[in-house]
């Protein structure tokens, strides 16, 4: 049994491995930030990031941290060479344009025709949806990056039973337990953690999985 | 002829009732010196118009905390346990509002233009309520400009005139909320002489400016 | 009687009377062009010019020339120091949003409910409406500068016989011949040049001429 | 990974019956050698969007006299005879669109809106056959978004990404039409070494540029 943190790399990883050559890219907060760990050596991926900026680099050390460059976390990072700083007008129109090739984001829910819900939960936590619902619109590609489900309630489901960020936006979700493909007959799992059979995953799911003829284990 | 005031001087021109804009992202490319002010005087009623609702401790949130605000129209109040506590309780009103269509509603506000036709929200509780226009087989909702009375920004460098500068993320709201209010003030790290600005590094021409105060380093 | 070099710089002069210290002013290219020459010593005011930038200056020496530095007729300019340069769609917005406080430009008509006519006459001449348009709409006020006839013909008129550029945009006309405001009763003269009489005015104008009470010489 | 290549295999890219986009306004801020290439091409049945139609010997002019366009859409035509003559002889379609108009039309083709609400042209010809929106008891024309298959783009300086800066007043249409048609290619006056431009003086983020081609002094 994995631990949180083994669960969320074990996400991350796998996350990595969607992350072409070259792609402008833009992750949410939480588990997404942890993907560039896991990108395999030597491919140049670029993370823009929605306060303002195209390139993103690592976790300054303590002593080299700059205050003005954080990521739309609020947390300090760096910026790669050939990277640049911009205001949210163009950030936007960078995020609603299709110029991002993928955005990773996490989520409370997700239905089995792609609608996703994940900035509030009425009347108990209401955050926001900060520029999730601009991502979730505007980008190429959606990956929803989460645990399969919350404290065993189930995240992936017919319907959304809670206020949507955007209608039928996601196309990937990768979990512990596996990968799936939303398409347009519902969920597909392309590819299985071998740590849980089919009837687990199928049992922490809320929608039919439809199991792919190419189904493999992830990698 | 400097636009140069006092942090004093600056807070009285927000009065109680208004609707303010504040530049920043999580505090970063915030006013914090003006924000402070505004706290001590102790403004009532006022709305704000900004990206978040920062920290309990920073940006404005600390305004939040001093509960200044009956209305507060932001994309994210996540990171500021007071304006979620304020919300559930019913005590301040927040508007949930996509931050794309957020910058683009205070950029339309100042830029004279009628509004924006977006996808974001569609099919979302934010369309509520809302006009949607169809162009060529595809849906748009239509988001209204915004203004408010006052804009406090934030600049790295700032010259006598009010050209601003800035450095890093910190540009974030603070361009397109200079257009977009009928005083503007500018709280800039560091004053400089006309000129010192070459004219092709100018990020917020200074005709928007009214006001800059020297908030120092950060 | 003045040359036609005479007679622009007589209304170029006028016009600068009305620029304001401080002001945000934008010129159309020609006659408009002329009126820095006659500001009053020690004024300061703010050109704007919509290929993008604040701060106009005088016309450079022949070898102080910038190619990157012109204006929006494209001749060579200087800038003036707290100038700055941008882009088109914010030289628009400061248009657009009501920021340039005066624009001065030429008309071919107006008419006494302050439509102008400016930028084509059909089968003719099209030159184009530019940016005309967007600062007849923007501008918090609208001057025409212009000569009060066109070899002859009438310009100020009932009602625009040529397609218009914007409806109820002008707020004032100078010509060689008087000052005059465009109210909601139609053409109010203003000011008079005492090398023509009240006549003579009424007879080059295709409305009628309220006499201001006030009417002043031009001074 | 440099972005740099031939004027030759720059033009390439440019097919018959292309929308494009072209920077510049009277030729200040226009890719002079781009516009030489394809002219000693030749392509035919191009549709320009583009500010103005420069002069006959400078800017986009040098492709209208070589009849290289079945429609133009820009805002002015008055310093291009050639251009007036083929309009009124019917040889081109000329689009004729406001300045300020025309320029958000392509923010809003590279940005992702649905179009812009404007009041300029109301009442005009330029109304006609447009939607009127009415927001909060005001008037407003629906201006749809554009786009095109290349954009031809001037920059001070490219860096070997693609990240462009800007002298003076030629920046005009350029940032804009960066990010509103499929393939991009800037020519740059100077090419530098990535990490040459300061982050914060990007005008032109790289992601938008698919090509440079090294344009030399002026």
């Amino acid at each position: 049994m994995m631990d949180k943190q083994q669960l969320q790399e074990f996400i991350a990883k796998r996350v990595a491995q969607e992350l072409q050559e070259g792609s402008l890219v833009n992750l949410g907060i939480g588990l997404p930030t942890l993907v560039p760990n896991f990108l395999p050596e030597g491919r140049e991926v670029i993370f823009q990031s929605e306060n303002g900026f195209i390139g993103l680099g690592p976790v300054p050390a303590e002593d080299q941290i700059d205050p003005c460059i954080s990521n739309a976390g609020g947390m300090p990072v760096t910026i790669m060479p050939g990277g640049s700083f911009f205001d949210s007008s163009l950030s936007f129109g960078i995020i609603r344009g299709g110029h991002v090739d993928v955005t990773v984001l996490g989520a409370l829910q997700v239905a089995e025709n792609g609608d996703i819900a994940s900035y509030m939960i009425p009347g108990k936590l209401v955050p926001g949806m900060g520029g999730s619902m601009d991502l979730l619109s505007g980008a190429k590609k959606v990956i929803v990056a989460m645990e399969h489900t919350a404290k065993g309630a189930q995240k992936l489901l017919h319907r959304c039973t809670l206020p949507i960020s955007a209608v039928n936006a996601v196309d990937l979700i990768v979990t512990e337990m596996g990968v799936i493909e939303v398409s347009h007959e519902g969920f597909v799992l392309m590819e299985q953690n071998p740590d849980f059979s089919l009837e687990e995953i199928q049992a922490a799911t809320g929608a039919p999985l439809i199991i792919s003829a190419e189904l493999k284990q992830i990698a | 002829m400097s636009k140069l005031i006092s942090l004093k001087d600056a807070v009285d021109l927000v009065r109680d009732g208004d609707t303010i804009m504040v530049g920043g992202f999580l505090a970063v490319g915030t006013p914090e010196r003006l924000i402070d002010a505004l706290v001590e005087k102790g403004v009532k009623n006022l709305t704000l118009i900004c990206n978040d609702t920062g920290f309990i401790d920073r940006g404005v949130g600390k305004m939040v905390v001093a509960k200044m605000f009956k209305k507060i129209m932001t994309s994210h109040i996540g990171t500021n346990r007071e304006s979620g506590r304020q919300m559930l309780e019913g005590e301040t009103e927040i508007v949930l509002i996509p931050q794309g269509t957020l910058i683009e509603q205070i950029r339309a506000g100042g830029f004279g233009l009628g509004g924006i036709l977006t996808k974001t929200g569609l099919g979302t509780e934010v369309e509520t309520g809302k006009q949607v226009i169809e162009i060529e087989g595809e849906r748009y909702l239509l988001e209204k400009p915004l203004r408010a009375n006052v804009a406090l920004l934030f600049a790295e460098k700032a010259d006598e005139k009010g050209n601003l500068t800035y450095h890093g993320a910190t540009r974030n709201f603070n361009p397109c909320m200079a257009a977009a209010a009928d005083i503007v003030i500018a709280e800039a790290q560091q004053v400089v002489k006309v000129g010192d600005i070459c004219p092709d590094d100018v990020v917020v021409p200074f005709i928007f400016i009214d006001h800059i105060v020297d908030g120092g380093a950060l």
